[in-house]
């Protein structure tokens, strides 16, 4: 993603460009605070997207993989240094605390305040910045330009503004988040991917249905339903994506805005060190998977419990198979390739319960390090290759849960070479008989893309890559 | 829905009849509840065509909207249920009680009891809350005056209804819900929200089989559905003639014989559903009560005496939509009541904590090894943390480092220490509080070995809430403040028909 | 024999049950259900059918909904649409010159379908090439739609209505919109109905060398206010049933090979007589229904006409207690094998064991809970 | 009266069952049995009381019989209102104008009477309620009475009339009802409706001035008249020229490919 630093192919520039825009947005808005810092005058009419005017916030758009962290952490750095104090708001901790590290490294004589709950123990990658300083009372912080923290923490704030948030992964907060945290910034950057899984709740209720400020739709919605001048600006190349995902996931769940490839066919590549034996069944899948970046391993069509074992032997088999072979990546980071290991490969599931099983395996095959989790947790990864245990395998009927856009779409976009998808045979006529029953509400905008096209579209594809086990 | 409840279900397909799913009562039945069947004429949003309310088995009252379409008899109506409802909602308004809890907090008082509402099913909340809309911003001055009682009686049932919304609460309930809570029928839940079918499968009449009850309960002759909607059939073969006859009846005579006739008509329909619903009742009173309904139920007692003081104070009715803050802050309500709700079940009933097991955010078993005298030195002074080993059949997923506590001890932590996953499972604990200021825990404060004990994750501690912007404070992202609520004509005048 | 003489043969000695936007919705109900295709596709009358096999529908309309929603349609297109007008001004920016009015409920006093669909297909070609933004309304259009390979005529209860070069499906429905939120179930039923219609206009434009554009994706839906008589529009997308609509009618299409399945000779036919009483033997029908596989889940209750007879067939399946049950055995078929399994009477298939391994958990912690019972 | 309560009650069921199996015939024949129960249900119930029965079908009491014959009622709405219009219209001009309400149900038939009386005896009565003509087929459109007296191209009705007419009707009842000396609610009501859907016609929820009503509708009609006006002459013309006196004030039913169609 640094590579957007220096434009070299038209990919670069036209990346390069699309952030530019949005800084130059940012700008426009920071030079035009009035008094009392309040951005509220018609924007000249050169700056990008601001035609609208009289609007405190910029969205940006992020595809998997288009450089949304470096984007994040450029315009904090910018603003912080044009002397505008910042308030950076992650969803997690895990976040916040890569965030905080990342600027540390982008801006090192930068003071960052690290806010956190009093339960929180400093990382390692927090504590290696001396520039970084923690603690429980925003107060504490004052002398530093950019203050961290996970939205539900900035939620416990009940004074002090900054004249600007950075909001990353808005996708991911809920429209009562920001309810909570916008009292405590005058502008915004909101950036995420709108991909991804929606934030949910534990309560159903359809009593908000239908309101601009619906509390259990996600943050960038409220705030464009209530706010339609705002500009949504879009990181137009994914850097992770391979040449080979790209149109798959671009079609299946972006279909109207679509994104480019950063690197050339033939720029990732995957080789295996040693060779693999017609007989040992977890070959063929990684070998299809390396040559076109995409593998379906299909066990017998067979209606099972959540945690199939068979698939769950054959999730692990895979993992450990591509180890075992020393799988070599090469791509534009290096040229002249290097080894796979255990952390740069991921296995995504649907529930809980699932990835529990799928360890419990790895760990009785005695491998290592290898990442296995749910799509809620994944998001926002980035792996070698990944192996996914396809969330309608084994099903007699799908759900809404099942059928999730944004669950597919982050289990199928974190890879940078190539994705293995494990499903029983079936799903392509689960999805035929799949009644469609899902109540329509009035003034709530139609979601896409929707679960079940963008289930078709995957297993369409998928189906050109085929290995039965 | 869960494998237990899964299996129940399928048990109670072979047994042919209903099985329990829990072992105690999670709902609060008052003494006096009062069971309140409406019927609303169809392809209206919510005209009422007639209901059957009242507090006593043996004595129904039976209201009917001769001319549904007819605004004034819609009005005529509401006022009758008001004068049944409001009589029976101003019966809990004397007798107080002291509420004032916590050492720190200053002396409080409610009322002593709060009505309980009990409907047929979910439509019937529907109902509830629609009939609410329709008559909380009447005016009873000004041309389209109402009957004083009429907009009272919406800002009621709106109360009742949104209360209905909040887990765990009491004070208006779908007989269908509180039933299915504590049985699983041998049939679908759609085919559940049948409150005579279901009961047919808890309770089957004797001579009958739960399944043989339940077919028997879809026949709309035999058992006419227990409302809102009535059966198309009677609709078209029975009322429309018996409404025409009223609309045309000549003179006194013929429109009093008319309205009786539709009258009897009208009662023959939900004569039957009384008469379950009064069942229902029993049965479930017939269940123990969980250790955590009677603080729910207070937690009701509260919201109602709250009410009660916002109408003594002249509060506006309720606002036809939440406002950006009410919305977030209902949320918040609705997620914590929820959370809360499920742990306390849980904790009262091994067999709702038996669903968490299955799921191995729980386990139960035998103590098999303890420490009791064990000392933590490594801190700067030295602490009591027993250690005991709890070996278990059930599929542990806890990891180590969680913290867990055991229902019978409510003061006490236990740290896991370590898991062998396996069957049988081996978990080793830390445990931390309830054994007194000593070095050496008090006798009975650390489980022995041979015990039984269901350990979880699971805690109805209370969590904080952080604040809210004020509603004036709404923020630009969520369209700024809202304007002020000010009752304007429209409101009263909106036509019903 | 030809696939169409197989469907007729089918459904024996009756004319094809009329296709409207209600029934052709209705394929997306249960899509997985051959059964219900079959009988759809070859227009039988379930509810008839479903009565003489022993098992009458539960369904039937009351006419006091009848009434109401006619009273509303008539009452929002009296007087050349006045209030329809006041609505698509206020909602959809309509122009004030935008008015004319045509009605095709009937032509020239002549109400035969064919005269009426080419008539529609004239006005509607018309209004489509005279680039002037003749924002016509049009009423009642007869429109066609393929429907397992035939061409049905849909009963129109829409109006058609044209403004800035792009059509709009204008549904009126009876049920109320209450601040703003309408029964959710409801809205999908007209959105999914509407969607047909905007196929069907497509259709009929394509036909004259228009492109789907022509037709827009939002339709009108007009209901009753509140608790008043008031009609509100709210403009409803429905790309989502579009594409579902299109690829079921599109499954339709390949129907022969879900017929080349059934017995050779198969008939539903109620051999009745003069008077339309079913001389046909409950049993010896029911027989007949059987051969064509169901897939009966509890939504059919509220969406089949086939339900309780489906149902009774399917006594003992799990599925009959509903999906999230069926899901929670662990996708075991029967309550008995799920018994089976659980109580250990039964041993699993290899692919059962872990159903098996699941259900005795359970079963043991009902039994500690319970204490011996259950 | 047990016997015949249970009677009712077996009928109701019957008839009931007979509907949910789609049994029409035997449904039509236990309806009739049951109508005939309740009837002398009725009766006993009555003579118990010593009262004459409910004459079934008799108007409300309370309701005063029409003074005029109802074509004339008919005949004073649509003068009143000077365009063709449909019976619901027709029935709330007559209720808010002249006091007694129509029966909905002696209008259905008018029409028909109205034509069988021209055909047996042409222009023999000073006027005829007839009916509008579509424009493109001079064919009788739907629902639509008009007067016979009226010029044919007013009683035309091409794509903009039914606006036209619309807006016509309302300039006329706020005439009328400004030359009432106390408007009755009814008229109040209807001028209200009209109001409602004419942009710029009502202030608030509840017009109170009808010159209100009729500057709006004036200024809506200036887009429309001419078109409207031309499509009407056009069409009344060709209606002269090819429709004998009947078919020109009942309507042509030639069953014509229609002009404007490009045919199936």
């Amino acid at each position: 993603m640094t590579a957007a630093d220096v434009p070299q192919t038209s990919a670069e520039a036209e990346a390069a460009e699309a952030v530019a825009g949005v800084l130059a947005g940012l700008a426009g808005l920071a030079t035009r605070r009035g008094p009392g810092g309040m951005a509220t005058r018609d924007g000249p009419d050169g700056l990008a997207g601001l035609a609208g005017g009289r609007h405190r916030g910029v969205v940006v758009d992020s595809p998997p993989g288009a450089g949304k962290s470096a984007l994040v952490v450029r315009a904090t750095v910018d603003l912080a240094m044009a002397g505008e104090p910042v308030m950076v708001v992650a969803q997690t901790n895990g976040q916040v605390d890569d965030l905080t590290d990342r600027l540390a490294l982008a801006a090192p004589r930068l003071a960052i305040g690290r806010l956190s709950a009093a339960d929180y123990v400093p990382t390692p990658r927090v504590l290696r910045h001396l520039t970084v300083s923690v603690a429980q009372q925003a107060g504490d912080l004052a002398a530093c330009p950019v203050i961290v923290a996970t939205a539900a923490k900035w939620a416990t704030l009940a004074d002090g503004i900054w004249p600007w948030a950075v909001i990353d992964e808005a996708y991911q907060m809920r429209s009562d988040m920001l309810l909570r945290i916008a009292g405590r910034f005058e502008r915004a950057l909101f950036v995420g991917d709108p991909g991804q899984l929606d934030p949910f709740s534990t309560v159903e209720s359809d009593r908000w249905l239908g309101l601009a400020w619906d509390p259990m739709q996600s943050a960038v919605a409220a705030l464009l339903r209530n706010n339609p001048g705002i500009p949504v600006h879009r990181l137009p190349v994914s850097w992770r994506l391979p040449a080979t995902a790209v149109p798959v996931v671009g079609e299946a769940f972006y279909p109207f805005t679509g994104f480019r490839s950063g690197t050339a066919p033939q720029q990732r590549r995957l080789e295996f060190a040693t060779r693999g034996f017609a007989a040992w069944s977890a070959d063929e899948p990684i070998e299809t998977a390396a040559a076109s970046g995409w593998a379906l391993y299909e066990l017998p069509a067979r209606h099972t419990v959540r945690t199939d074992a068979e698939a769950v032997v054959a999730c692990a088999a895979l993992a450990e198979r591509i180890l075992q072979r020393g799988a070599v990546s090469f791509s534009e980071r290096a040229p002249s390739g290097e080894l796979v290991t255990a952390d740069r490969i991921a296995i995504g599931t649907a529930h809980r319960d699932q990835a529990r099983a799928v360890r419990s395996q790895l760990g009785e095959l005695s491998v290592a390090g290898v990442t296995v989790d749910t799509a809620n947790r994944l998001q926002g990864r980035e792996f070698d290759v990944t192996i996914v245990l396809h969330p309608l395998s084994g099903r007699v009927d799908a759900t809404a849960f099942h059928l999730e856009a944004g669950r597919l779409c982050v289990l199928t976009s974190r890879h940078r070479h190539a994705c293995i998808v494990v499903a029983r045979a079936g799903i392509p006529e689960l999805l035929d008989a799949h009644p469609s029953t899902e109540p329509v509400h009035l003034n709530v905008p139609a979601k896409f893309p929707d679960g079940w096209e963008a289930n078709q579209a995957v297993m369409a594809h998928l189906s050109r890559h085929r290995v039965r086990a | 829905m869960s494998t237990l409840t899964a299996l129940a279900r399928a048990r109670a397909v072979a047994s042919a009849v209903a099985q329990p799913i829990s072992t105690v009562r999670h709902v609060h039945v008052s003494d006096r509840p009062l069971v309140l069947i409406p019927l609303a004429l169809a392809g209206e949003a919510s005209a009422p065509l007639a209901a059957m309310v009242g507090d006593d088995p043996g004595s129904a009252r039976l209201l009917v909207v001769a001319q549904p379409r007819n605004r004034d008899q819609r009005f005529a109506f509401a006022a009758g249920l008001a004068t049944v409802i409001l009589g029976y909602i101003d019966t809990f308004r004397s007798a107080v009680e002291d509420a004032s809890s916590g050492a720190d907090r200053e002396p409080r008082q409610r009322f002593a009891d709060a009505p309980q509402v009990l409907v047929p099913n979910r439509a019937g909340i529907g109902f509830v809350r629609l009939l609410g809309r329709s008559t909380r911003f009447r005016r009873s001055d000004g041309e389209y005056a109402v009957d004083p009682a009429v907009p009272v009686l919406g800002r009621w049932l709106t109360f009742l209804a949104e209360r209905a919304e909040y887990p765990g609460s009491c004070l208006l309930l779908a007989a269908t819900e509180a039933l299915a809570l504590h049985w699983a029928s041998g049939q679908s839940p759609v085919e559940d929200l049948n409150l005579a079918a279901l009961l047919g499968w808890v309770d089957p009449p004797s001579g009958m089989t739960g399944p043989e009850a339940a077919a028997a309960a879809e026949d709309p002759l035999t058992c006419p559905p227990a409302g809102p909607a009535t059966d198309p059939t009677f609709d078209n073969e029975v009322l429309a003639p018996l409404i025409a006859a009223c609309a045309r009846a000549d003179g006194d005579a013929a429109a009093h014989r008319a309205e009786a006739s539709l009258r009897a008509a009208l009662s023959g329909q939900l004569t039957p559903t009384w008469k379950l619903m009064w069942r229902a009742v029993g049965l479930l009173r017939g269940l123990p009560p969980g250790g955590r309904v009677a603080p729910r139920w207070d937690a009701d007692k509260d919201a109602f005496t709250g009410y009660v003081t916002y109408l003594g104070e002249g509060g506006p009715p309720q606002p036809r939509r939440d406002s950006a803050v009410a919305a977030a802050r209902r949320l918040d309500w609705l997620e914590r009541a929820q959370a809360g709700y499920a742990i306390q079940r849980a904790l009262d009933d091994p067999l709702v904590m038996a669903e968490y097991r299955m799921t191995g955010e729980a386990f139960a078993g035998t103590v098999t090894a303890a420490e009791p005298g064990r000392i933590d030195g490594t801190g700067r002074r030295r602490k009591l943390r027993p250690l005991i080993t709890v070996t278990t059949e059930d599929p542990v997923r806890i990891e180590a480092g969680t913290v867990l506590s055991t229902p019978g001890r409510p003061g006490q932590k236990a740290l896991v220490v370590s898991v062998y996953a396996g069957r049988p499972a081996r978990v080793v604990l830390e445990l931390s509080g309830g054994m007194g200021r000593a070095l050496i825990p008090v006798p009975g404060s650390v489980p022995e070995v041979g015990d039984r004990l269901c350990y979880t994750a699971l805690s109805d501690s209370y969590q904080r809430s952080w604040p809210f912007p004020a509603r004036e404070q709404t923020p630009w992202t969520h369209g700024g403040p809202p304007p002020e609520y000010v009752p304007a004509d429209e409101d009263a005048s909106e036509v019903w028909s | 024999m030809t696939i169409e003489a197989r469907l007729d043969h089918i459904r024996g000695a009756v004319p094809p049950r009329n296709h409207n936007a209600r029934t052709i919705a209705a394929l997306t109900s249960n899509p997985g259900c051959a059964r219900r295709a079959i009988m759809d596709a070859a227009g039988v009358d379930k509810q008839r059918l479903a009565s003489c096999a022993g098992f009458p529908a539960p369904f039937g309309q009351s006419q006091f909904a009848i009434t109401r929603g006619n009273a509303f349609e008539a009452q929002v297109k009296a007087n050349g649409c006045a209030e329809l007008l006041r609505l698509l001004r206020e909602g959809l920016g309509l122009p004030l010159p935008e008015v004319s009015y045509a009605d095709l409920e009937e032509v020239g006093g002549n109400t035969s379908r064919e005269l009426r669909h080419s008539r529609t297909r004239g006005l509607l070609a018309r209004a489509a090439a005279s680039g002037a933004d003749a924002g016509t309304l049009f009423d009642h259009p007869l429109l066609r739609l393929a429907v397992a390979g035939q061409q049905v005529y849909l009963e129109p209860d829409l109006i058609a209505f044209r403004l800035h070069g792009q059509f709009h499906v204008v549904e009126m429905k009876s049920f109320a919109v209450i601040d703003g939120q309408a029964d959710g179930d409801k809205v999908a039923a007209a959105a999914t109905q509407s969607a047909v219609y905007v196929l069907a206009l497509r259709e009929l434009l394509a036909g004259e060398g228009y492109g789907p554009d022509t037709v827009s994706h939002e339709a009108v839906l007009v209901c009753p206010e509140n608790f008043s008589n008031a009609p509100v529009a709210t403009l409803v997308d429905v790309r989502k049933q579009l594409t579902v609509l299109r690829r079921q009618l599109s499954r339709l299409e390949h129907i022969d090979s879900l017929v080349e399945l059934l017995p050779p000779g198969l008939t539903l036919d109620l051999k009745a007589d003069e008077a339309g009483v079913a001389g046909r033997p409950p049993a010896e029908l029911a027989g007949a229904i059987r051969t064509v596989p169901a897939r009966y889940v509890p939504e059919c209750l509220a969406t089949c006409e086939m339900c309780y007879f489906c149902r009774e067939e399917a006594r003992g399946a799990t599925a009959t207690l509903g999906r999230d049950v069926r899901d929670d055995l662990g996708a075991v078929e029967t309550v008995h094998a799920a018994l089976g399994l659980a109580d250990g009477t039964l041993d699993p298939a290899d692919d059962l064991a872990e159903a098996a391994a699941m259900l005795q958990v359970a079963a043991r912690l009902r039994r500690e809970a319970l204490g011996g019972t259950a | 009266m047990d016997e015949i309560e249970r009677t009712i009650e077996r009928l109701r069921a019957e008839v009931r069952r007979a509907a949910v199996s789609g049994d029409r015939t035997r449904a039509r024949a236990m309806r009739a049995e049951l109508r005939e129960a309740e009837r002398a249900w009725d009766e006993s119930l009555a003579r118990l009381e010593e009262r004459p029965p409910a004459s079934l079908g008799s108007a409300p009491v309370d309701q005063p019989g029409p003074l005029l014959p109802v074509r004339e009622q008919v005949h004073q709405a649509l003068t009143l209102l000077g365009t063709p219009a449909a019976q619901r219209l027709i029935i709330a001009v007559h209720e808010a104008f002249f006091g007694s309400p129509l029966a909905a149900a002696r209008l259905t038939s008018l029409r028909r009477d109205e034509e069988r009386s021209f055909r047996a005896a042409p222009y023999s009565r000073p006027y005829y309620l007839c009916t509008a003509l579509t424009a493109d087929l001079l064919a009788p459109a739907r629902g639509l009475l008009a007067v016979s007296t009226w010029p044919i191209e007013r009683r035309v009705i091409g794509p903009l009339s039914p606006r036209v007419n619309y807006l016509e009707a309302a300039i006329r009842v706020a005439e009328s009802l400004l030359r009432m000396p106390k408007p009755s609610q009814a008229a109040e009501r209807l001028l209200r409706r009209f109001a409602a859907n004419i942009p710029g016609a009502a202030d608030g929820a509840r017009p109170k001035d009808p010159h209100l009503v009729v500057a709006a509708a004036h200024a809506e009609l200036e887009i429309h008249s001419a078109e409207d006006g031309s499509v009407r002459r056009e069409a009344a013309a060709r209606a002269r020229a090819r429709l004998d006196d009947a078919e020109q004030l009942f309507g042509s039913r030639m069953r014509v490919i229609p002009r404007t169609g490009t045919g199936a």
